[in-house]
């Protein structure tokens, strides 16, 4: 199997099990966050793709109408990605985004992936994003008193004096 | 009985090792041969005509990853060699401290007036030490002078380079406008 | 002595295992000589056997990704060279090439034969510093582990010696950039690159015979930490570590980037899982390299070495808002770069950032792995798996 | 002369020379351990660097003595001077040749191990004062393997006793000196004697690939992790000690003592000990560590039972050459 027919399989998987008709061409479809896990594990289970390959969430503040503060076009959200990859040749990439709201958690897959335990924990760290039914969320990478979560957009830098002098 | 033959064996090679010559470079007593291209240090240099040649343009301030370079333009005023009317700096410093060697600054010099050196800079003890003002960059101007200057990199790195005739299919590069220039951030 | 990874649950509390809090805790770290940098791993040791291992990553969190938030795509390359400082260029070669599938942009041949050719060195360079440090864990620093050191480096320092020719630097090279590379190799490269891995080649036979064919580092190795084939991958544990685990997949040839579609490359796996097995994957994937790097010196084409103009201005590579993730094959595993763009500056830096690290991966198996092993086998797992701090904390 | 003058002379003598011995061999070995690894070692202080360990102990000396808060502060003092002590009261009954030696004991052999045995007690000590996890890690290994190794050391020394017929160590000299080394002669149950009692050794003075209480990369620097300063200098003087006596026993006991053609007798025994100390370091610099466990079940396992049948056959063979003659 060429790379091109497993994308085409995976497209055919979300056009027939998961109701997403149309893949934007520069980047990576949206799934309904409910479908999120239960994609996962037929793309685990069914089609083989077992290596766990990243998880990455992004912070999206809310964006308002240029004229009107008021009129918020997009509240404020994350976006989670995951990406997850079949084994040997031609080790095809299956990526997809969910959309969480701000006070919404995205389904772990640490059931399906034992990765997904310390990557999960980095995006909660750095983003903020929380994952519902992870066994362990902690902090990973900043220490556990701190306050915020960095990679945030409105997490403000203090760079008051050049930090190498 | 395997654990003898294998450390014999292992003490065979490091015997054979004892005379091999060393590798160590006695490094204040001896100098290591550093190839044509090595970068450490900072200097701005003069132009042909024993003129300044930085003008002053800030490209090296804007790209540096570290933001380590700071530039004060002087100006515009007529040059004591060539009698044109042309930019001149101020003041130049850059910050050693946080310099990671990337050598953009150098590649984005228009004028080669900023060049990177081969010669080992000298330790220091403090942190001001690191710090280069312009005098002492102008002072390093004497010192080996590495490979690279603004211009060599940019014909080393022209997409024509080495192609028998000039190829149409430049479309994807995004000259657009400078951003940053633009004062947009 | 030994366990299978398979049934140790890391999250289970501590409790469970010793409801009568008789364990000793041992913080392996942050500062400890063999864990390769700053990491902390407290153990719950029953006599010498660890129980339950908790791992601490973060000691050495920079914040790339947001600098990479701030700074442009022109600017990123220089400082994600500190990434994985082992090979660095591996972080320029996963970030260029995410902005370059974005951009569309077509990187001249000479330049990916270059990739291809510094990738391959960087990974034999990167596979003998692994060496040496393992040496160091096994044989301590004051022993045959730090003679095997001593050479691994002295054979390390020719190949960072040629890059110093090319790039002028012997670490941080900043030599790839968006659209191909921003050095061109010198006439003697070819002859020198030669004439360093004919060198390298013959003493990686001395380096078997003192080491990874010595009866007391097969006893110290085999059969200790396997790691189940499954779990790694559940784990997202590529390279060397997962081929060890008999997981047959790398990128370079399951999904061929650069040149590495058109060159035939052998990838070698192990089907024991442990320390020993994961030893005979590195070195064989040392002689590939010298391989691969003997079969493309000399026939790399000539030609421009950059696809696009090359820009005087930060802001010269500018992505919309898409995204999209690429991953190359470094030494330690499936390194990606997720770009998302559209970010400050109009689209000259990312709007996020993240670099997929193999080593966090790797480092993340620890709690399966150390419980039912000495601490002297900690240590050589630790070796093995060969986390690099600076890409596990980014 | 009264022993008693006989044996505090020879006794001062000798011991200063060890102690100058294990001084410059720490110089050697790292001038060797540097050729070995490509490097060139130290050159700076003196010609090629041999004042290099005057200068190390100088700096051990000014260095602060730091003993921790939270150890146990007269067991923490007593520690490094006791090994050192232990160690080099072991040299009183060394023959270095037929008259150079502190005290012919009739039981020296005896002596000698059951000294030599108690070194395993300060480290104890050290580990336990020190109250640091590396370090008692450290020193439950010290002692397990101290003690498993003790009993093949001896067994295997019982060899050439067996073989000479007396616990006197400059006996067991003259004996070969008449007839032949006892390396060598018997042939097979000789040198694999010699082969136990130096692994023994070795890892009795914690030396690659036996340094398991040691072990930099696992422990630290195991006892010695809270010692610092002199109290490190003497731990790090006993172990050179140690392996420098180990030699010079064992060219005593296996290989002839000063035995040896057209040289006077003490030029023999000094070759003989140094080219046994070079293999010591030479081992040192070519192999890795064991693991504890696989320690001692080569130990347990291999030694143990191999050194009690050596005992038995050498005994047999003494037993059938007395009946021949």
């Amino acid at each position: 199997m060429t790379g091109d027919e497993a994308q085409q399989r995976f497209v055919a998987l979300l056009h027939e099990r998961f109701g997403i008709h149309e893949i934007p061409a520069d980047n990576y479809p949206l799934v309904d966050v409910k479908h999120h896990f239960e994609l996962a594990r037929v793309l685990k289970e069914e089609l083989g793709y077992r290596i766990y390959s990243f998880v990455v969430a992004s912070h999206y503040p809310a964006t308002v109408d240029a004229k009107n503060e008021n009129a918020e076009i997009d509240a404020e959200h994350y976006e989670v990605a995951t990406g997850i990859r079949c084994v040997g040749a031609p080790a095809h990439l299956a990526s997809w985004r969910v959309r969480a709201e701000l006070d919404q958690a995205v389904p772990t897959l640490f059931p399906l992936f034992a990765g997904a335990d310390w990557q999960e924990r980095e995006q909660y760290d750095l983003v903020g994003v929380r994952f519902d039914g992870h066994p362990d969320l902690r902090r990973l990478m900043m220490p556990e008193d701190w306050e915020g979560h960095p990679l945030r957009k409105d997490y403000a830098i203090a760079t008051a004096c050049s930090p190498w002098r | 009985m395997g654990y003898f033959i294998d450390t014999a064996r292992a003490m065979i090679v490091t015997m054979r090792n004892v005379f091999r010559r060393p590798t160590t470079v006695q490094y204040p007593t001896e100098d290591r041969v550093r190839p044509e291209r090595y970068r450490t240090s900072f200097a701005l240099v003069h132009d042909e005509e024993g003129d300044e040649a930085c003008i002053a343009c800030l490209a090296c301030e804007r790209i540096c990853p570290s933001r380590i370079i700071t530039v004060k333009p002087a100006g515009k005023r007529e040059s004591p060699v060539t009698g044109k009317k042309r930019n001149y700096l101020e003041d130049l410093t850059l910050d050693m401290n946080a310099c990671i060697f990337c050598e953009l600054c150098v590649q984005v010099c228009p004028t080669d007036a900023l060049i990177m050196l081969r010669e080992l800079s000298k330790p220091t003890l403090s942190r001001e030490g690191l710090f280069l003002s312009m005098e002492r960059l102008y002072a390093n101007e004497a010192l080996a002078h590495s490979w690279g200057t603004g211009t060599r990199l940019m014909e080393m790195q022209d997409p024509k380079r080495g192609l028998p005739a000039p190829e149409p299919n430049q479309e994807v590069t995004p000259p657009g406008v400078d951003p940053i220039a633009e004062g947009a951030s | 002595m030994q366990s299978s990874a398979a049934g140790v649950d890391p999250h289970l509390d501590i409790d469970t295992y010793d409801p009568g809090a008789d364990l000793m805790v041992l913080n392996l770290g942050p500062q400890h000589p063999s864990t390769h940098g700053v990491f902390r791993v407290k153990l719950y040791l029953d006599g010498e056997i660890i129980v339950k291992a908790v791992p601490y990553a973060g000691y050495l969190h920079r914040g790339v990704e947001k600098l990479c938030e701030e700074l442009t795509f022109v600017q990123i390359i220089p400082v994600v060279d500190k990434n994985d400082y082992v090979s660095p260029m591996m972080n320029e070669q996963a970030i260029a090439m995410a902005c370059e599938a974005m951009l569309g942009i077509e990187v001249p041949r000479r330049a990916l034969y270059l990739r291809t050719l510094f990738a391959e060195l960087q990974r034999l360079a990167s596979h003998l510093l692994w060496l040496g440090t393992f040496g160091m864990d096994l044989g301590g620093a004051l022993g045959g582990g730090a003679s095997l050191f001593m050479y691994c480096f002295r054979e390390r320092e020719t190949i960072l010696s040629l890059f110093e020719e090319v790039t002028g630097a012997r670490f941080h090279y900043n030599t790839h950039t968006v659209g191909g590379n921003r050095h061109d190799i010198t006439p003697k490269f070819s002859h020198d690159t030669k004439a360093t891995i004919r060198v390298i080649e013959e003493r990686i036979g001395e380096y078997v015979q003192i080491f990874s064919s010595n009866r007391i580092y097969r006893d110290r190795t085999q059969g200790v930490g396997v790691l189940d084939g499954d779990l790694a991958i559940s784990l997202g544990i590529t390279g060397p570590l997962a081929r060890a685990s008999g997981v047959d997949h790398d990128l370079r040839r399951d999904a061929p980037y650069h040149i590495y579609g058109e060159l035939d490359v052998n990838v070698f796996t192990e089907s024991a899982g442990d320390c020993f097995a994961r030893t005979l994957v590195r070195l064989n994937e040392m002689r590939e390299s010298i391989r691969i790097v003997r079969e493309i010196i000399d026939s790399v084409p000539e030609g421009p070495i950059l696809g696009i103009k090359p820009g005087k201005s930060p802001g010269h590579i500018k992505i919309d808002a898409s995204q999209r993730y690429s991953c190359i094959e470094s030494p330690r595993g499936e390194l990606g770069t997720y770009v998302i763009g559209g970010g400050s500056n109009r689209g000259a830096s990312a709007y996020r950032l993240k670099i997929r690290s193999p080593s966090l991966h790797a480092a993340s198996c620890i709690p399966y792995v150390f419980p039912g092993h000495t601490v002297s086998d900690a240590i050589a797992i630790l070796g093995t798996l060969d986390p690099i701090m600076g890409e596990v904390d980014r | 002369m009264t022993p008693m003058i006989h044996g505090l002379v020879w006794g001062l003598i000798i011991g200063t020379v060890l102690v100058t011995v294990a001084a410059l061999s720490i110089w050697f070995e790292r001038k060797f351990a540097a050729r070995i690894q490509s490097r060139y070692g130290p050159t700076l202080v003196g010609p090629a660097g041999i004042l290099q360990i005057v200068a190390d102990a100088l700096k051990m000396m000014q260095k602060e003595d730091i003993i921790p808060e939270k150890a146990d502060p007269i067991l923490f003092r007593l520690a490094p001077p006791c090994t050192v002590i232990f160690t080099l009261t072991t040299a009183a009954v060394i023959p270095f040749d037929e008259n150079v030696l502190a005290a012919d004991l009739d039981i020296g052999v005896l002596f000698l191990l059951a000294v030599g045995g108690l070194v395993v007690f300060p480290v104890w000590i050290a580990g336990w004062a020190s109250n640091n996890k590396y370090a008692l890690l450290g020193a439950m290994r010290a002692v397990a393997q101290g003690i498993a190794y003790e009993i093949p050391l001896v067994l295997s020394a019982m060899v050439p006793v067996v073989l000479a017929q007396s616990m006197r160590l400059s006996d067991i000299v003259s004996v070969q000196a008449q007839t032949h080394w006892f390396a060598f002669w018997p042939l097979g149950p000789g040198l694999i004697a010699f082969a136990i009692f130096f692994i023994c050794s070795l890892a009795e003075a914690n030396r690659i690939p036996f340094d398991i209480p040691e072990a930099e990369s696992e422990l630290v620097a195991g006892v010695t992790t809270e010692y610092a300063g002199m109290r490190f200098g003497l731990l790090q003087m006993a172990e050179y000690l140690h392996t420098l006596i180990a030699s010079a026993v064992a060219a005593a006991i296996f290989f002839g003592g000063w035995d040896g053609p057209f040289a006077p007798g003490l030029h023999w025994m000094v070759l003989k000990t140094l080219v046994l100390f070079f293999m010591i370091f030479w081992i040192r610099w070519s192999l890795v560590r064991f693991r504890s466990d696989q320690l001692m079940a080569l130990c347990w396992k291999y030694l143990l039972p191999l050194s009690l049948l050596l005992v038995m056959a050498s005994a047999l063979f003494v037993h059938y050459r007395a009946m021949e003659t």
